[in-house]
Formats: structure tokens, C-alpha cells, sequence
């Protein structure tokens, strides 16, 4: 299908269906049911097995008529691409659509406490009783668990096959009493992410996603979707402020969603204020300081075009080694922590104070107690590192301490 | 030059420690922190009358026990391995050291032994809290002793009962007084302490303004003074560094020795050893500067770069060494349940508190290029 | 703007790499580096008539390929990676650079396709190799044309048919040509060109005197003209730096895959992992970059910090580069048998020329002033 | 015996046969048949059984007195403790004696090109054929071995056995045609290191040292020997310019042995020249680059002072573990790296020359060309902070690659 046909017919569509007034699940469920949700999905499963670049138009469409699209929040979509890929007929049917209309909200439910740079060492336990799956143990820095309906699970069904080996992927319900969820506040102030606890929850024999064993398999493709969204914009294209139901509901929404990366652009440095912090305290005057700005205004435009040449490059379709992901990640934590030292030094003294009357409203605070976070989340600096020098350098593997059965493999109490 | 410390001082650094260890152990900590005024007055009370800490480096003519700034540094360094809680730095450090240096003998006479006694409290307002080249340049006093202007950043304000101030005035800066009891009394008195939100919460931060105050001046401060005196404050700051550095370092290293991840202690990895083995050598060093700063003080070299020098490398090493501990912890060492924020706050704070790194650099490149 | 090469770039890219792998092994680098001239002509030759390097950047016009920045900093990338020795920096990039943009089109017409074809040989003499500002405290033009004093460091003028020269004259700078060739003949021409000891022993340095020495003038020099042509010689040499550490590098990566110590390969060591992973980051950071400032030239921006940033960031990571490449060879890495110290010598005396990188950070903040 | 009874007799001792007319060796042997060449070795062997207090008095009194001592150069004097420690009688009185005399230099044979930073998996072959050891292999890193008569072997004589016990340790002359020493130039033009190629070299039975299969246990003995005397100055105390034969030989074998040593200055950096070389070239003035230098200057003093207070600590006989040689170690090649940053920055585009008629008669060119020596030799800094983390941190070792029969240890070619 040509480019401009598609157009045609979803702008043709659109002046015959759309109107803020539809309530937000009303109107996703016309969207849904018209095909126009998920372009990239599957004919079977609400879509129109368009590739990327058609899916894309048509997000443009969408964006350029300011019209609210199918829901898509980061753990919503991360649970509906792993489910499309591993799912059932059964799963899909039951799944998809209350993701697309915004019904059903996902957490994701990896990490664990003794397992932080290490996800397949989970070790909250699943075992199947009576033809269900009951699981206890602990997850943490699940964003939104509080506001979820379900959550996409790793769990282990076997502790005696290597780590890799025994783990298993579920859906599980958050609205049961074996699941309590639990803000965890960071040393920021913000409480952005939660710990939940199972004890004896509930999965039924249905929600097992990929079979028994292969839940590595499926995180994997879960992973991967996380990477690629890790650059994309969190912010919704659509302007919020115009009248008519479905905008006062999908502003609603939004705003919940974006409320726990609130302080995210804080956590990257802010390097877009110090030019005017120097202007403004004089600091600009300090050379020492003007060498430390200096190098941070280096590094960000490095990186800037650094991954600028890498996407030209993939979109070139080029041979040569890109540099992955991981530099950018890296780089991005070098990057914060030297606009952290900068601000410092411009702020002298001042950087004593926080809060509203403090400097940049307490912004400035707010990037010096938000920076460590960015050289942890999302896979430490130190494994960005590993990764580097092993997967883009080829330098040599450690020989491995966790093979063998899981149980026997060291792991903290 | 003492190289190391004494039996003795050992045996005095060995009754603080135990005392902050049952006196302020972390959930204390947290507990105070959010409170108003910031500590526990029976703590104290014990601090002051049973340790005599807070009569340490003051002359024994008025009131203490005679001994100078390695011994003040000492308990500096335990207050900053315990995060102690209070107005220590405020009074016993800031306002003490500038009443000291630079008090007349009738207003030490009148002030140091409740100080010493730790009966009274004082805070030191400076309108600048970077660089002593630039006190005086927002709060002025007039001839009759009446203060004008604006101190951003005063710590322990809240809690003092008096107040010295150093304030431009023709010709010069002075000292001045201002009794916090007394003034209550005055009418509009133009005095405005307002409590301000600290990144280390430990330490209690106010604004302090003036607007036509009454103050008594109570002596001379030359730039050669005030220098001197930001070096005695900025060496028992350096101690305090030190002491929760150490407390961050050794935490963190036992941490790597417990934690698991991919079957091994995370300490087994190399890429940490080779970090902490690094940071072990800025520890020792600024370890060893500070201590050689705070006898350089005691000797009374007139003119040194060493307490500049302490400052900068201890604040430097402070904050490697909260990065560290935080990220060694990975996630948990992000969250507000475990303790290692507390230190980082404090390490935050206390790099910027009296000089910047850099500051204190180019402030010891001026003194060296001086001597030679 | 331009993010990638094109593939024309990329073919001539390979065609350059192929032509100096095969004529510039370290054992040719290690021949002529310890001759007097450092260049074997043949390989000029070639470089200059079959290759056509010499006039890449030259406008058709006189006698070049009407290329830019973009293309000669893919050669000198090359020429840093496999240390080619010979004086192109100096003729094709320096003195070529400086007729392009400071002479007259009659001396243009004259001397271009003589430097274009390779045939004669420039260089640039500059009495200050640290900071445009500077050029003129010390060499300086009479208004017949005579010029006084020195310059202490000329790359290549041992090599050189023809010299320009940034002279200070009354009321501002300009530029001045001597023809070698010519001069000779000129009794007490007052012309001393000694050869140095250079650090770097590929790249050929002289001091250069003048005591009464006859030039022809032949162009204007505006400050302004000054910093770009310093911008435009110091991307060529970001490039040129960009390439020596790619090799560098890439064989230190190789050697942590091969060398074995207590039964397994170094490069499996966490600790060695972890900096070269954060060389990485370094090196695409300055290849970027350099690049980007080549294309800035490219398009004609006038005033661009890129060039001083690439040259800044180009410097530090080839030096740490070299030094990491030394320290994980070991014992071996310091011996004169193995080759990682002939690019080291480059990457430090590159490192200095034409400015420290503290200095051109400090140059690019001015212009980032300037912009917002 | 009292200080003040050992001075007495030293001093009549001296009155009665020192002269700066004797040869050298006459001297040196005067010295060893009266006891007072090596107090502090045993009575048998031609000491006193003196405590290192009393030993060093000794040499106050022949330094105070500018009189010539016995020999002792590095290489000698870990040879002859070595041969003290573990020898037998016969070898004892074969080689201690013309160590003191001076009249046999030596050499250490312990590097190979193949273990740098791991001594015990050299791989030189020694062989017992027909009565003697015949050995084949390459070391590297000797100093003076180009002027040695004898040196200490650490050579394989088991491969497999695991790699710490298949070691032996001998004394080998270098004067035989299986030896071949060659000069090995460094980088900074300097040629103070050899490699020695064995190709069927001889060492007779009587010369193998402390046992078959014993020579890492030696060879530590050595080593410790080596790290001691890290800390200790090079330079002879006696005043070398005076009349007299004695006088004459004296310098001309100090020359000897210093000459590879004359660049250790440079490779510390020449933090000493830093001040001076700013204020000459204006360098001082430079804000960022006086933060440099501010920097340097911190951590000389630094580690001048935590020297002190470590040697306050060890004499006063305090438990507290002091930070070990490793720490010093460390510090010093942080400190060079740092002195090299700011002689670049001093010297600017000057720092491209180098030779006498370049910054401080080429001294500065040097240090630059030099600093990258003092991270690698005596141990990288790798190893240096793998022993801080490992034995000062206490951190956990990894598991060990080199177990198990040496053959079968993965190893360079």
C-alpha cells in the first residue's frame, strides 16, 4: 500500500469518526475496532500488518490533527509487544484490547532486590499447586505498580536448571491480596517506583506467556522493546489543552503516567541551564570554571552527534559496528555527572540550599541529588562497561561463577 | 610537627566516638533532621558538660580545657562519621573561633564561658559563605553600631542566642553582637531569621537580614584575620570530611564483600577494586593533609596553604567517595530507606560550605606563590 | 550538514589507507625518522601526482581538486594513523592554508599549483604556536619588507622551497613570502633556519631567524582571518590525531586479546575492560566532533567554536590513549623496539601544537559568549 | 653491646687502618677480615650479628667519617642476602666475600618477556643433564647484567607441578657462551636495561640454591629484600671528589652502577622544577593552569606526609595497618602522571622540542618521555591496587585462571 493511500483513507476516516466528545475508552474502542490502533499489528489482532515506517505516517496523521491515539505508556506497550510475540490466540484475545483502549494498565515486575545488575538471578518463586500458579517473593522499582491492573512477571519454576534455564514469564493480576504494593521513596524526595510483594499470589494456569522454562526467551524480547523506547520522547505529541471530553480524560491519564519522570530531566544534568546559571552569578567569569562548562558543553555536543552519526549510519543501512546503546547510556552518565560538578561550582554556596527558594525554584538542588541515579538505572555503568568492552570490543569473557543448578549459585540471603 | 595523634588523644577520640555511636546512630539521625531546631538538647547538655567538647580549644582562663585545633578536630571528624546532629559547627566551631580571633578580652571574658560551658549558643553570620575576600561586601553596620543587609546562608541561626557578626564599616570590617534574648525586646528591631530548606538536612540553614539592627561592636576584623579564622573553621571542617568519608568508605567496602550478583561477591570484581583501591589513596592522603593542617594551626604558622589545601582535597574526596558508596549499592543506594544519602547530602553541602575546591586551590597557589 | 561520509569519501578514504599501509609501515617511519630531511620524495611523488593528497582542498582553479576540509581531514586522518612522515602538515596543510586564505589572488595564481602538484614545498612560520592572539610579539616586518626576530618552532622549514610568514607590521599583521630558492643567492640575507630535536622525531622542527631579512609582502592578516585559519589547520590536525589514536587503540585492544598473564588473557581483567569501554566513549566523542568541525568549515560558518572543541578533545583522548596503550603493553610498551611509543611522541607534541587544550576550551567558551 | 662501646672501636678501628692510598679491593678486604664490612650478618660469615640499629650506626660512622664501604649495590646486595638466607655453607663462603670486596658484580634473572607482571610463571627450562643444570630461556629487565660476573636465576625445573612449586633458584656465572646479554633501549633513548638470552647455559649442581623446587620461596626472600630498599636513596653518602686511590675506584664503579639510574628523577615527574618553570615562563599567571599545579603540589605533600606518618606509625610499634609500599607506589605514578599533565601545560607548543637547547637543558622533554616507566615498573598499577584492594581492603580474590600442572596454564608463546 502506497504511502498516500494510507493517508487518504486514515485522514477520510478520521473526518468521518472523530470528535472530542467520545469519552477516551469510547473512542479508542472505535479506533480500535476500525483498525487504526496498532497499524503494525497484525490483521488477526487489531491491526493492519503495516511496517514501521507506514506505523509511523500514521502516528503523524494523528499528531499533525491533534487527535488522541490507542494507549501506549511505556510497561503498557513493553506487556502488549511480549504478548503479540509469545502469546496465545487465547492471551492475545483476552489482553490486547483493553491495553489499546487504555483499560488494562501493566507494570513491569523484573527486578528484585538481591538481583539488581543481574535480572535472570531472580528468585521469587513460582510453583504450580492445584493447577495454579502460586508465587512468592519480592520485586522493586516497578514504576506505576500502583496504578496497574496487571504486571508482566519473571519468576522462578526451577531451581535446580541453570539460572537461565528455570525461569518462567507470567501475567498476573495486581488486584489480589497476595500482591502488596509499597512506594519506595529515593533520596531525592520523589517516590517514583514500588516494591511489590507476593505472598502466595495467584497466577492462573493460563497466564504462563511461552511455556514453562522459556521466560528468559520472553524477557528478552521485553528487554530489547525497553532499549528501543529508551531514546524516544516520553511526552505525548498531542497539545492537552483543548476542550472536548476525550482531552480532559487522555490529560488525565498522561499526566499519571509522566508524574514518576518528573525529575528525569534533572537526573541528566540539566545542561541546558548552566550557560545562563554562569551569565547570571557571574560564574562565567571564574576560568576554572569556564574549563569544567567547557568540557560539559564538549561532551554534550559529542554525544548529541555521536548518536545523530549512529542513526544515519542504521538508516543507511551501513555494515559498519555501530556503537550501541550502551555508550550512549554511558556517555549520558558522564554527562550528567560533570553537570552536576559544574552547577556546584557555578552555585557556590548557594548549593547548600534546596527548595522553592533556592536556585532555578530548586531545580539546581534537584540535579544534585537526582545525577547518582542516572549511572544506576537501567543497567549500571559498570555493566554498560562489560558490555562494551566484551559485545562492541571483543575483549575476552571472566570466566562465569553462576553455572550449574540455580540453587548452588551464590546469591544474597 | 606531631605527625600522629597521642595516647591521649587517642583515648579522647576513643570516648567521643563511643558517645556518638549510642548518642547518634542513624535512626536518630533521621528523627532529627526533621525537627525544627535539628537536635537533641540532653545530647547536648552531656556533649558539653560530661565530654567538655565544646570547651575543648578554648583557653582554660575562660572556661575550657585548653587545647587547640587537632583536638577540636578530632571530634570533628567523629561528629562527621556519626552525622551528629546540632549546633556544634555553628557554636563551637564558627562563633567560638571568631570570638577567639577576634574578640576584644572584655567580650570573650563576657561570652566564651557559656559557650565553653555549651550554655549558650552562637552563630557566625557571614554574607558570604565562599571566599573571605568577599565578606562585607552586603552587610554593612553605620557608626552608631546599627547592621544593614542580607546573610543568605547562616547556619544554626534558629537555635542561637547570640549572634556575631562580621560587617563592612568605614574604613574596615568589625565584629559585632547581637543578643538574641535581649533584642526579643526590642521594637522593631529589623532582625529576620528565616529557616531555609537545606540539601543536608542535618544542618540547620536560615536567612538572616538586618534592617537598621542594633548591634555592639565588639572588635576589629582585618583581612589577615579573617582569613586566619576561615582557616581554623575550614581545618575542622576538613576533619569532619574526613570522618564521614571513612564511615561512607568502610561501609561501602564491606558492602561489596556481602553482596552477590552473578554467583561472586561484587568486591571480587575487579573494576571495583581497582576504584576503591584509587579512592583508598585520596582517603590517606586527605587524611594526612588535614591532620597536618589542623597542627600547622596549632603551631601557629601565621600564613599556610595547608588548611586550603585540607579543604580542597577532603571535599574532593568526600563527594568520589559518596559517589562511590552510592553506586557501589546500585539501586538501594538511591533510595531514601538506606542511610548512604545522608552522608552524600552532607558531602554536597560541605563542598561548597567555606570555599569551593577550586577556590581553596587558587587561594593556596596565592599563599605558596607568596612564600617563595 | 554532512553526519557520515559519502561514498566517494569512503573510497577515497580506503584509496589513502591503502597507499600509506603499503608505504608507511613502521619500518619505513623508523628509517626516515632518523634521517635528516624525514620524507623519502618518491613516496611524495606519489602522493603528490598519483593521489593528488597535495591539492585536494585546492580550488580547480589553481591546479587543485577543489575539495575541502572534509576530504583533506580524511587524509590527514590517515597520515596520523599510519605516521606518515614527510612534510604535508606543514606544506599542503599550514602554508597551503594560509595562501588560500590570506594572499593575493596574483600570489595565489603564482604559488598555488606549485603546492598543489607537490612540486614545491611551503611552510608556515608562525613566532607563536600556542595561541592566534600571540602571533606577531615576536617576528615583525619593516615597511620595505625586511623582517627581524624569530620564530622557535617551524615544522619543516629544513624542507622548504618557500616560507610564509605572519609578520607584525605598523598597524596590524601580514603576510610575507621568501623564496628559498632565491635567497640563497642574496648575500647576508639574515636568514637562519636550524633544525631542533623534536620529541616527536617524524615530524621535522626548526627554529627560524630573521635579521634583516628581504620578503615580499603578499596579503592582508585580520585577527579574524588569523583564527580562522588557526581553526582550519587545527581541525586537519584533530584528524590527523583522531587517526593515530584509532590505531592505537584498535592494536591495544588486540594485545589485551592475546597476551596472557596468570593463565588467562589481560583483556578479560574487569579492570582493563572498564578503560578501554571508557576510551570508547571518548573516542567516538572526538571523532564526532572533529568531524562535525571539518563540515562547519566545510559549510563556511564563520565564527564556530567546533574547530577549538575538536582540537581539545581530539588532544586529551590521544594522549590517553597513547598513555593507556603504553601501560597495558607493560615493560615492553616502554622499549624503543616496540612501535607504541612513536605514536605516543606524536600524540604529545600534537597535544601542544597549535595549542594546549586548556587553552582552546578557554577559546571556545569565548565564543560560545559571544554567540548567545 | 652499647652504641657508644661499638663506636669507640669502630673509630680506634678506623684511626688505625683507614687510608684513601688503598686499592679498592685491598680496602674492601681489610674491611671483611676485620668484621666491619657487614655488621649485621653472623659472626661466621663475616659479620657481627649487629641489629639493623647498630648495622646503621655503623655506616653513620663511616659516612660522618667519608670513608669508603664495603660494596652494596642493589643487585649484589639482594644476591648476597639471598645467598645468607638460603645457602649452604660452601656456597656462603665461595660468593659472600667477593660481593663485599666488590670484586663480583651481579645480576637478577627473574623477568621473562612472557610474565611481566607475574614472576612465577616464568618459563626459562633448567635441566639437570649429566651433573649440571643446563638452562635455555629468555629474562629481560636486568639491570647492569652487561657488567655482572654472576646472577640469581629464577628458572622452571618442573612443569608439572602447579606454577609456584616448580621453581628453582640459582646462581649463575654470566661469563659463558651460553649467555648472551643484549641492551634493551627505552623509549626516552635511555639503555638501562638487558635481556639475557641462556641458550644451554651451565649452572654445576653446587649452584642451584635453597633446593630443587624451592625457588619461589627464595625468590620472595629477594623480593623483599627488592621492596625495602624502595624507599632508599641511590646515591652513595660518601664524598666522591676527594685525592686518593681508594677514592678514584669508588666513583668510577658508583658511575657504573648509577648510570642506569640516572633518569628515575624524570620518571617521578620533577615536581621539584614546577614552580620555578611556571614563574620563568609566566605559566603562573594561568588560572587553569595554576589549578593544575595546585593539585600536583596537594598530592606531593600528601604523600610526603602519609609516608611520614606510616614510618611514625611502624617505629612506634602501632598495630593500626599501615597503608603499604603499594599505596606509595601508587601515589607516585598518580603523581608523576599529574607533574607530566602540568610540565605540558608550562612548556605549551615548547614541550614539542626536546635536546639540550629545549626547556631545562632537555629535562623537561625527558620527564615527558619518561613518567609512562614509573606505572609499569616494579609492578603495574594494576597489581599495585589489586594488592591494595585485595590485602589492604581486604576485598575477595577472584577465582585463579593458573591452578593445576604449570604445562597446561595458558601462557604467551
Amino acid at each position: 500500500m502506497k504511502d498516500e493511500d494510507i493517508r487518504k483513507e486514515l485522514e477520510s476516516w478520521l473526518d468521518e469518526h472523530w470528535s472530542p466528545d467520545h469519552s477516551l475508552v469510547a473512542w479508542r474502542s472505535i479506533l480500535v475496532d476500525a483498525g487504526w490502533a496498532a497499524t503494525h499489528w497484525p490483521t488477526d489482532f487489531h491491526g493492519r500488518g503495516f511496517t514501521s515506517q507506514q506505523a509511523q505516517l500514521v502516528q503523524q496523521v494523528f499528531a499533525n490533527r491533534n487527535i488522541v491515539p490507542a494507549a501506549s505508556s511505556s510497561p503498557r506497550g513493553l506487556a502488549a509487544e511480549t504478548i503479540l510475540a509469545h502469546g496465545t490466540d487465547e492471551q492475545k484475545a483476552r489482553y490486547l484490547r483493553p491495553i489499546l483502549t487504555g483499560e488494562h494498565a501493566w507494570c513491569q515486575l523484573f527486578s528484585e532486590p538481591g538481583s539488581g545488575s543481574d535480572l535472570a538471578g531472580a528468585s521469587t518463586r513460582a510453583a504450580l499447586r492445584d493447577g495454579q500458579w502460586v508465587i512468592n517473593g519480592q520485586k522493586v522499582w516497578n514504576t506505576s505498580a500502583h496504578h496497574a491492573d496487571f504486571g508482566i512477571l519473571l519468576a522462578r519454576t526451577n531451581f535446580d536448571l541453570p539460572k537461565h534455564q528455570g525461569l518462567s514469564y507470567f501475567l498476573i493480576s495486581m488486584h489480589q491480596p497476595g500482591v502488596e504494593v509499597r512506594p519506595l521513596r529515593q533520596m531525592n524526595g520523589h517516590a517514583s517506583f514500588n516494591e511489590v510483594f507476593m505472598t502466595d499470589a495467584v497466577v492462573p494456569a493460563g497466564d504462563l506467556l511461552g511455556g514453562e522454562g522459556n521466560g528468559w526467551a520472553v524477557a528478552a524480547t521485553t528487554l530489547s522493546y525497553e532499549r528501543q523506547s529508551f531514546r524516544g520522547s516520553r511526552r505525548s505529541a498531542v497539545n492537552l489543552d483543548l476542550p472536548g471530553r476525550v482531552y480532559e480524560e487522555y490529560a488525565r491519564e498522561q499526566a499519571i503516567a509522566n508524574e514518576p519522570y518528573s525529575w528525569y530531566p534533572q537526573r541528566e544534568g540539566r545542561v541546558d541551564l548552566v550557560m545562563s546559571r554562569a551569565r547570571e552569578t557571574g560564574a562565567i567569569k571564574d576560568p576554572a570554571i569556564r574549563q569544567e562548562i567547557a568540557r560539559l558543553l564538549s561532551m554534550q555536543q559529542a554525544n548529541g552527534l555521536t548518536a545523530a552519526v549512529a542513526e544515519a549510519k542504521r538508516r543507511s543501512g551501513s555494515n559498519e559496528i555501530v556503537p550501541s546503546g550502551s555508550i550512549g547510556k554511558l556517555a549520558a552518565s558522564i554527562i550528567a555527572r560533570q553537570a552536576a560538578h559544574v552547577h556546584t561550582m557555578i552555585a557556590g554556596a548557594d548549593a547548600m540550599a534546596a527548595g522553592p527558594d533556592s536556585a532555578v525554584d530548586g531545580m539546581i538542588a534537584e540535579v544534585l541529588l537526582s545525577v547518582p541515579a542516572i549511572s544506576i538505572a537501567g543497567g549500571t555503568d559498570e555493566i554498560q562497561r562489560n558490555i562494551i568492552a566484551e559485545r562492541v570490543l571483543g575483549m575476552p569473557k571472566e570466566t562465569r561463577s553462576d553455572t550449574g543448578p540455580f540453587r548452588d549459585i551464590k546469591r544474597n540471603a | 610537627m606531631q605527625l600522629t595523634l597521642s595516647e591521649d588523644q587517642i583515648d579522647f577520640q576513643d570516648m567521643v566516638a563511643r558517645f556518638l555511636e549510642a548518642s547518634s546512630p542513624p535512626t536518630e539521625v533521621r528523627r532529627l533532621m526533621a525537627t525544627e531546631s535539628g537536635y537533641d538538647p540532653e545530647v547536648w547538655r552531656r556533649l558539653s558538660s560530661e565530654l567538655g567538647l565544646t570547651g575543648i580549644h578554648i583557653p582554660e582562663t575562660w572556661g575550657g580545657s585548653g587545647f587547640g585545633p587537632i583536638e577540636l578536630g578530632i571530634a570533628t571528624e567523629q561528629m562527621g562519621r556519626y552525622l551528629y546532629c546540632g549546633p556544634f559547627f555553628a557554636s563551637s566551631v564558627m562563633a567560638t573561633y571568631a570570638l577567639l580571633q577576634m574578640a576584644s578580652d572584655e567580650a570573650k571574658t563576657a561570652l566564651l564561658p557559656g559557650l565553653a560551658a555549651g550554655e549558650t549558643l552562637g552563630c557566625l553570620v557571614l554574607d558570604d559563605l565562599n571566599d573571605p575576600v568577599k565578606v562585607g561586601s552586603s552587610l554593612a553596620a553605620d557608626a552608631s553600631g546599627h547592621l544593614q543587609g542580607t546573610a543568605p546562608l547562616v547556619v544554626d541561626a534558629n537555635n542561637a542566642d547570640l549572634m556575631l557578626v562580621v560587617a563592612r564599616e568605614t574604613g574596615g570590617l568589625g565584629l559585632y553582637l547581637l543578643d538574641l534574648l535581649e533584642i526579643q525586646d526590642t521594637p522593631a528591631n529589623g532582625l529576620r531569621i528565616t529557616p531555609r530548606q537545606a540539601i543536608d538536612e542535618t544542618r540547620k540553614l536560615c536567612r538572616v537580614s538586618f534592617d537598621h539592627t542594633p548591634a555592639v561592636r565588639i572588635g576589629d576584623v582585618t583581612r589577615q584575620g579573617l582569613n586566619r579564622l576561615w582557616d581554623h573553621i575550614i581545618v575542622a571542617l576538613a576533619h569532619e570530611m574526613i570522618g564521614g568519608a571513612q564511615r561512607l568508605f568502610d561501609s561501602t567496602i564491606e558492602y561489596t564483600r556481602l553482596r552477590y550478583q552473578f554467583g561472586r561477591p561484587i568486591g571480587s570484581f575487579q573494576g571495583l577494586k581497582h576504584r576503591c583501591a584509587d579512592l583508598l589513596v585520596q582517603l590517606e592522603f586527605a587524611r594526612s593533609v588535614t591532620f597536618h593542617a589542623a597542627a600547622c594551626l596549632d603551631a601557629g604558622n601565621e600564613v599556610a596553604h595547608e588548611p586550603a589545601m585540607a579543604k580542597a582535597m577532603a571535599s574532593d574526596l568526600y563527594m568520589e567517595v559518596a559517589r562511590t558508596a552510592i553506586q557501589l549499592r546500585g539501586g538501594i543506594g538511591f533510595t531514601w530507606e538506606d542511610d548512604t544519602h545522608l552522608w552524600f547530602k552532607r558531602a554536597k553541602s560541605a563542598e561548597v560550605f567555606m570555599g569551593s575546591p577550586h577556590l581553596h586551590r587558587e587561594r593556596m597557589m596565592t599563599m605558596l606563590e607568596a612564600i617563595s
